[in-house]
């Protein structure tokens, strides 16, 4: 199969998985629990105040006209307005997700090279003392619960050492930097703002320790796995008979050969990245999608609940897409 | 003439877990300059251990536990430490650097599966690139490309394919590319294990045709190793019959067909079907190798040998020689 | 009449492709595995395949013992087609026509005792009580030379060696008494020094179950031995058939030539292989036009690359696919 | 090894633990053991401890009849393998009569525990019954298992020790209600958010309840929920990958697309909104963590058919006859199974995980259960003025649960499913 159909195959199914999943969603708040109108009031409200709040949020046509509207809304933009405030909802994620993926990329990147680079030396020192600490240390922080890792590092590094700064993204006694991205270290950096970088980062650095801890087990078990693998191939040996050293031979036979594996995983770790990012997010009141998610909750907007998981599911399908793609084209076995 | 290679009582173990097996055991051989010599025996007999003990690439978790493995070296060979200065030098002496500027360079190495011999990722020429940069840092990049296109060439593939993924090859096309790597460096000693066994029989035949002419063009001393005899009559001047990591019996080939000394050596070939001599009554040798983790005392072929008599259960036989240089490893040649 | 009559028998297995490739393209791929070949196998014969990987002679194998459909064609035995057969007709069918595999160790279930996995033959078609079962197994162990029965009976296959798992393979395939039996390069995996064991085996069971052999084998040499006529694939096509010693001493077509002088032989004094066909065989997907052998072909004229030749009988129970042999 | 002459003392025989030759043992093996025993010795000791002064003042007794039922269970275990040995039972009629004592068993301790503390409601019947289980089936663990496991070398001791912890925690969980020195429901049993104290040796929390009897206690919704979605999961994912996958076709392909879809989705964000929707409660919680984990058996179980289908001894019984079903629950079945045991021991963390992330943002159960997930959750509000023995305690239990389950799955999975051998 050529690149260009691939692509193509490709891009066209991720259209009924979003469709899927819209629907899924679609399903879970407005269907299943009657009607999300009467459970956002917890106590009993009179009939015109109902009416008018359905009215504004659109809820007063059928269900199937519902979900027509909504399906049509989303490629505009338009994910809804909320139960609380009747604000929409794409405005708050134009706000807040910067802050997420700021969060997300840094936790990404600490995690894959965190990872990978105790993977490799996992797998060097195979079946040693250093390859068993490693594993252990990637099962138990698979064991941790992210915001209790991160409430940890907060009492120890924040609040008896004094060393970083925690909850929210900035310190108020400086000038936010100007908005361009929305994630404050790069638009610091746009705006050769070092001082407002340095804060950012300050700030940045015990959540994504956290979430990327978290996360870094599966690269680091990945990694060794694929290299074993790769090291017990027949060309591996074919190369050092030839006279390859051996450092030559991990480095650029055994990584680049995990390094397509790792790919694949980078996009399947994104939604658990995501779904990380919530908890960490609350637990260091970092101000992105994540803590509008649970503060919606405690206050039963379902359409904004509805919305922010939406934007998620696309977001994630979107990535995987992305990665997907890239794979095809770095791997020669696929492109013919 | 002179001997190229000399191996003296070499012992390999493996140690697994159920306990350890001798997979060579205390083996010696002698390897004349410019001849072939073919190692045969069944499966697990430790022909593949010994002739990767010669490269010093046992596989893991087996070890070289005794013996010596003297090469005769005719010029000094140079590596980036240091040089190996020519005469005779004990392979299992050399530290890393060294043994790796004998890898590729003076000997090289043929594996079995030449689908899997090859890096999936990396181009043809790039395995090309690798092997010669790695015994000379400063090569030219033109001249690479220049000897790699006049070994692919003697071996028939068109040197525009040089650019391809080692997938975009067939079987015997790999077989030969592995054939051009090992000789990219003009090495003295060619270890060919099992070259032909994983291709079908025309194109077996195609390449041991085409080994047995570089061989003469490069003045090549080689081992074949394989298990299949008929592979052998046409193309080694000598042959060592191995049984359970011991060499049984080693004779010009002619003499071996001829006259089989050792019991085990004469089954094995009564047991050859040939395609010529459909008259003749194939026999097979009844039960099976014994366990190498369990040897059992004295010759191990006793239980499954016609002739056995007590000294066989209690006595390993020495390889001795008998008439006109054969070397044998029975008691029945005890009184020759 | 033959006991096995296989008429002009296709398999094509089509290539995966993407959904928005087969929308742009019309036609679809296809790997033509087995295509349109005819042979037939008497009562108490052994017909050997033979051919490279790729020639389509598995592939044959399996058609004949249904582990696969035809596309095209009908394979008939004992006068009934079971090309098409089905359920209750096929089950019953299957006692009658049995297969074993080229490795014994992956055909047999690692955490199935070797009796059990025997004895599974019977309980799968409902034949018999569990003791009755035990006793036919106990006979069966026997009769492949795994005696004394009981000692055998609970072991794991990893328990036995190469050889006695093929016995055990072999043991599965006639418990049920069938009349036709495939085996599938049943040497193949097996050391040299018990190659003779189990074609001495195999040789045996033939004569005292008067069984039918289609011998599936690379190996020529070893063909040589036992069979009675030999068939010679090429991608997916017979391109020789003949009785054994005159396919050996006289092969008639190009490819049957070239394989022939290809066989390594065991005495050093025997004339060097010579007259190697070039090249390797093509990709089944899109084979050569013509006779499929045209590109590699030393004798080949302007006739093979434009027409296919038809596989002709010259008398004498020979027959070949080649125009050097058109009248 | 059949010389015993009585009943008596072929039992006894098989009483002594079979451990092969103390000689073979490497020293770190040796170090490793005594450090395992005397800490799980200081563990019992201070649990029978705590038991002595418990809140209900039977929580020494409570303990004391499950380590019985244990004993029972010791030597019906010994009988049985005398009984085998001398081939008055087979295997298969061991198991039986084995499971036929934890049947009495269990049986006999609701009785009792219905009969002892009437007031309970069964509540003791439950503990008496969970509690003497458990520690049958560590014996059995102990005594038949860990023969096997030992064979297996490094993975079979990681899977060991991850089944001992789990064990353990649950039994903890099991009988935490007679042993803990407070009721855990209790509010201003002390001071609020005291430090670690003799009275209070783990503290209290922000409502004065003592941490230590709700660090006991706390995991007995953490461990409904998980065993709840995990029987959904494993009772929804495997047919339905088992179904999808032998038939192929249309159906399979598109089960797979939904199966990717969710798949591919933030699990924790997707139980989130399942879990607002349904509102609180063990079964809404246990319902929206196993939509989530679902696919995670699809997946393997279909990957795994699919490459059993087209192993040679499948196809050897297609050629004998074997009928579609006979094929599926004969050799499909079997093979498949071990993967989805491994990715249940896996799927028991995440469930936990979940559970308590669930529980962090609020949908939870009512703070009256004592629940890790709610302490931890708490706590976090303590965090800024240092008080970190309000968290540490809860978070640590979860950890160690989950560890448990992830490492008996990490063991089971290299030796189930071997890939990495040698």
């Amino acid at each position: 199969m050529s690149l260009k159909s691939y692509v193509v195959t490709r891009v066209l199914m991720t259209i009924p998985m979003i469709m899927l999943l819209l629907t899924f969603v679609f399903i879970i708040v407005r269907i299943l629990p009657g009607d999300p109108a009467l459970l956002h009031f917890e106590r009993h409200v009179d009939p015109e105040t109902l009416e008018a709040f359905r009215q504004t949020l659109g809820l007063d046509v059928p269900i199937l006209q519902q979900y027509f509207n909504y399906l049509i809304g989303l490629p505009a933009g338009d994910f809804g307005l909320s139960m609380q405030d009747f604000t929409p909802i794409s405005e708050h994620i134009v706000v807040r997700f910067p802050a997420t993926l700021e969060l997300t990329i840094y936790s990404m990147i600490y995690a894959v090279l965190l990872g990978v680079a105790l993977g490799v030396k996992s797998a060097k020192n195979y079946d040693k003392t250093q390859d068993h600490g490693i594993r252990m240390f990637g099962i138990v922080t698979y064991a941790i619960p992210v915001f209790f890792l991160g409430m940890i590092l907060q009492i120890i590094f924040s609040i008896w050492l004094h060393l970083l700064p925690t909850g929210t993204r900035f310190d108020p006694h400086y000038a936010t930097p100007t908005t361009i991205t929305g994630m404050y270290t790069i638009d610091s950096l746009l705006t050769g703002n070092i001082t407002g970088f340095v804060v950012s980062l300050r700030y940045l650095i015990l959540p994504t320790i956290t979430l990327g801890t978290i996360l870094c087990g599966i690269f680091i078990r990945l990694t060794r796995t694929n290299m074993l693998e790769t090291l017990r191939q027949d060309f591996v040996v074919a190369a050092e008979a030839r006279g390859l050293s051996s450092g030559k031979i991990t480095y650029t036979y055994a990584l680049k050969n995990a390094f397509l594996p790792i790919l694949t995983m980078i996009g399947l770790q994104f939604a658990a990245l995501l779904a990380g990012a919530v908890l960490t997010e609350t637990t260091f009141s970092w101000p992105g999608l994540g803590t509008y998610l649970v503060q919606r909750i405690a206050h039963r907007d379902y359409t904004a609940i509805q919305g922010v998981v939406v934007f998620f599911g696309i977001l994630v399908s979107i990535v995987t897409l992305i990665l997907d793609i890239l794979y095809a084209y770095l791997d020669p076995r696929i492109r013919l | 003439m002179a001997n190229l290679l000399e191996i003296q009582n070499l012992t390999v173990e493996y140690k697994t877990r159920r306990g350890t097996a001798r997979g060579v055991d205390n083996v010696n051989l002698n390897l004349e300059e410019n001849k072939t010599l073919g190692l045969a025996g069944e499966s697990g007999c430790g022909k593949s251990t010994l002739g990767r003990s010669i490269m010093r690439l046992v596989p893991y978790p087996g070890e070289v536990v005794g013996g010596k493995i003297l090469m005769h070296l005719h010029h000094d060979v140079p590596y980036p430490k240091g040089v190996i200065s020519k005469g005779i030098v004990n392979i299992l002496d050399l530290n890393e650097d060294e043994i790796r500027a004998l890898r590729g360079k003076e000997i090289a190495y043929i594996f079995q599966d030449p689908m899997t011999s090859l890096n999936p990722m990396i181009k043809v020429d790039k395995h090309f690139q690798e092997i010669m940069k790695a015994h000379d840092p400063e090569i030219e990049e033109e001249e690479i490309r220049g000897r790699a296109y006049e070994i692919l060439d003697g071996l028939g593939i068109s040197p525009e394919r040089i650019s391809d993924y080692p997938h975009q090859f067939s079987g015997g096309m790999r077989q030969r590319v592995m054939i051009g790597l090992g000789l990219a460096l003009r090495p003295k000693l060619l270890i060919a294990d099992e070259p032909t066994t994983s291709l079908d029989v025309i194109v077996e035949a195609q390449i041991l045709e085409e080994i047995a002419e570089l061989k003469e063009l490069f003045n090549l001393t080689m081992i074949l190793i394989t298990h299949n005899l008929g592979v052998l009559a046409q193309t080694a001047d000598d042959i060592a019959i191995m049984y359970t990591g011991r060499i049984m019996e080693q004779s010009p080939t002619e003499l071996l067909f001829e006259d089989p000394l050792h019991p085990y050596a004469k089954a094995l070939l009564e047991s050859v079907p040939d395609v010529q001599h459909p008259e003749k009554k194939l026999s097979w040798i009844p039960g099976a190798p014994p366990d190498l983790i369990h040897p059992i005392p004295g010759c191990m072929y006793n239980p499954r040998c016609p002739h056995a008599m007590d000294i066989c259960k209690t006595t390993i036989p020495d390889l001795i020689t008998v008439d006109g240089g054969r070397l044998v490893a029975c008691h029945l040649f005890r009184g020759d | 009449m033959a006991l096995v009559e296989v008429r002009n028998v296709k398999k094509y297995f089509s290539v995966t492709k993407g959904i928005v490739e087969s929308l742009m393209t019309r036609e679809a791929t296809y790997v033509r595995a087995v295509d349109g070949i005819s042979f037939e196998i008497e009562k108490g014969e052994v017909l050997g395949l033979a051919g490279e990987s790729g020639s389509g002679k598995t592939t044959t194998g399996r058609l004949c013992v249904r582990l696969l459909r035809p596309t095209e064609g009908e394979i008939i035995y004992n006068g009934k087609d079971i090309a098409t057969m089905k359920g209750k007709e096929l089950r019953r069918m299957r006692r009658r026509i049995q297969f074993t595999f080229q490795d014994p160790t992956s055909s047999l279930n690692p955490r199935l005792k070797i009796g059990d996995a025997i004895s599974d033959a019977l309980k799968l078609q409902g034949i018999g009580s569990a003791d009755e079962r035990r006793g036919r197994t106990d006979e069966i162990l026997e009769r492949v030379g795994l005696s004394p029965a009981s000692s055998f009976y609970n072991r794991l296959p990893h328990q036995l060696s190469g050889g006695q798992k093929q016995r055990v393979v072999f043991g599965r395939a006639i418990i049920l008494n069938p009349e036709f039996v495939v085996t599938d390069e049943p040497v193949a995996m097996v050391d040299v020094s018990i190659k003779a064991q189990i074609l001495d085996l195999m040789m045996d069971l033939k004569r005292e179950l008067d069984l039918t052999y289609l011998f599936i084998s690379h190996d020529l040499a070893t063909s040589r031995h036992v069979c009675d006529r030999i068939a010679i694939m090429y991608l997916g096509k017979i391109v020789e058939v003949a009785d054994r010693d005159r396919i050996y001493e006289d092969p008639l077509h190009p490819y049957a030539v070239g394989l022939m002088n290809a066989i390594p032989i065991p005495d050093p004094k025997a004339k060097k292989a010579e007259a190697v066909p070039r090249g390797e065989i093509p990709s089944p997907i899109n084979p050569p036009s013509g006779c499929r052998f045209h590109p590699r072909c030393p004798m080949a004229f302007e006739k093979c690359p434009n027409e296919e030749p038809e596989l002709r009988d010259l008398g004498n129970g020979r027959q070949v696919a080649c125009h050097l042999y058109d009248n | 090894m059949s010389q015993q002459e009585t009943a008596i003392s072929g039992v006894f025989y098989y009483l002594i633990p079979r451990t092969g030759d103390w000689k073979e043992r490497s020293r770190s093996f040796l170090i490793g053991l005594a450090v395992v025993v005397i800490g799980s010795l200081a563990i019992i000791s201070a649990f029978i401890g705590l038991a002595l002064r418990s809140n209900s003042g039977i929580g020494i007794y409570v303990i004391v009849y499950t380590i019985l039922c244990a004993f029972v269970v010791l030597i019906s275990d010994a009988y049985r393998k005398y009984r085998i040995q001398e081939k008055h039972m087979t295997p298969r009629t061991g198991w039986l009569f084995l499971s036929a004592i934890f049947i009495i068993l269990g049986f006999v301790s609701v009785v009792v525990g219905l009969f002892w503390v009437p007031e309970s409601e069964g509540s003791l019947s439950s503990a008496l019954v969970l509690g003497g289980t458990v520690l049958g089936v560590v014996v059995i663990l102990l005594y038949d298992g860990y023969p096997i496991l030992e064979e297996r070398g490094s993975a079979g001791y990681v899977a060991m020790a991850g089944l001992l912890i789990v064990f353990a925690m649950v039994y903890m969980t099991a009988v935490s209600w007679w042993v803990v020195p407070y009721d855990p429901r209790d509010l201003d049993v002390g001071p609020y958010i005291s430090a670690p104290s003799v009275q209070f040796p783990l503290g209290t929390t922000s409502l004065g309840q003592d941490l230590l009897s709700r660090t006991i206690a706390g995991g007995g919704i953490m461990l409904q929920v998980a065993v709840l979605s995990v029987l959904v999961c494993f009772s929804v994912g495997v047919p339905l990958g088992l179904a999808a996958s032998y038939r192929g076709g249309v159906a399979d392909k598109a089960t797979s697309l939904v199966m990717d879809s969710i798949f591919a989705f933030p699990g924790l964000v997707l139980a989130i909104a399942i879990a607002a929707m349904l509102g609180p409660g063990v079964v809404n919680m246990a319902l929206a963590i196993a939509v989530v984990y679902i696919p995670s058996y699809f997946r393997v179980i279909r990957s795994q058919v699919l490459t059993v289908k087209e192993l040679p001894y499948v196809e050897a019984a297609i050629v004998l006859g074997a009928r579609d079903r006979d094929i599926l629950f004969r050799y499909v079945l079997p093979n498949v199974l071990p993967s989805a045991v491994v990715v249940m021991s896996i799927n028991f963390a995440d469930a936990i995980l979940t559970a308590a992330g669930l529980t962090f943002v609020g949908l939870g159960l009512p703070v009256s259960v004592p629940d890790w997930g709610w302490d931890l959750t708490f706590g976090s509000h303590q965090l800024i003025a240092g008080k970190w023995w309000v968290i540490t305690y809860p978070g640590l239990m979860i950890v160690i649960l989950a560890l448990g389950f992830t490492l008996a799955g990490e063991g089971l999975n290299e030796i189930l499913t071997p890939k990495l051998k040698e």
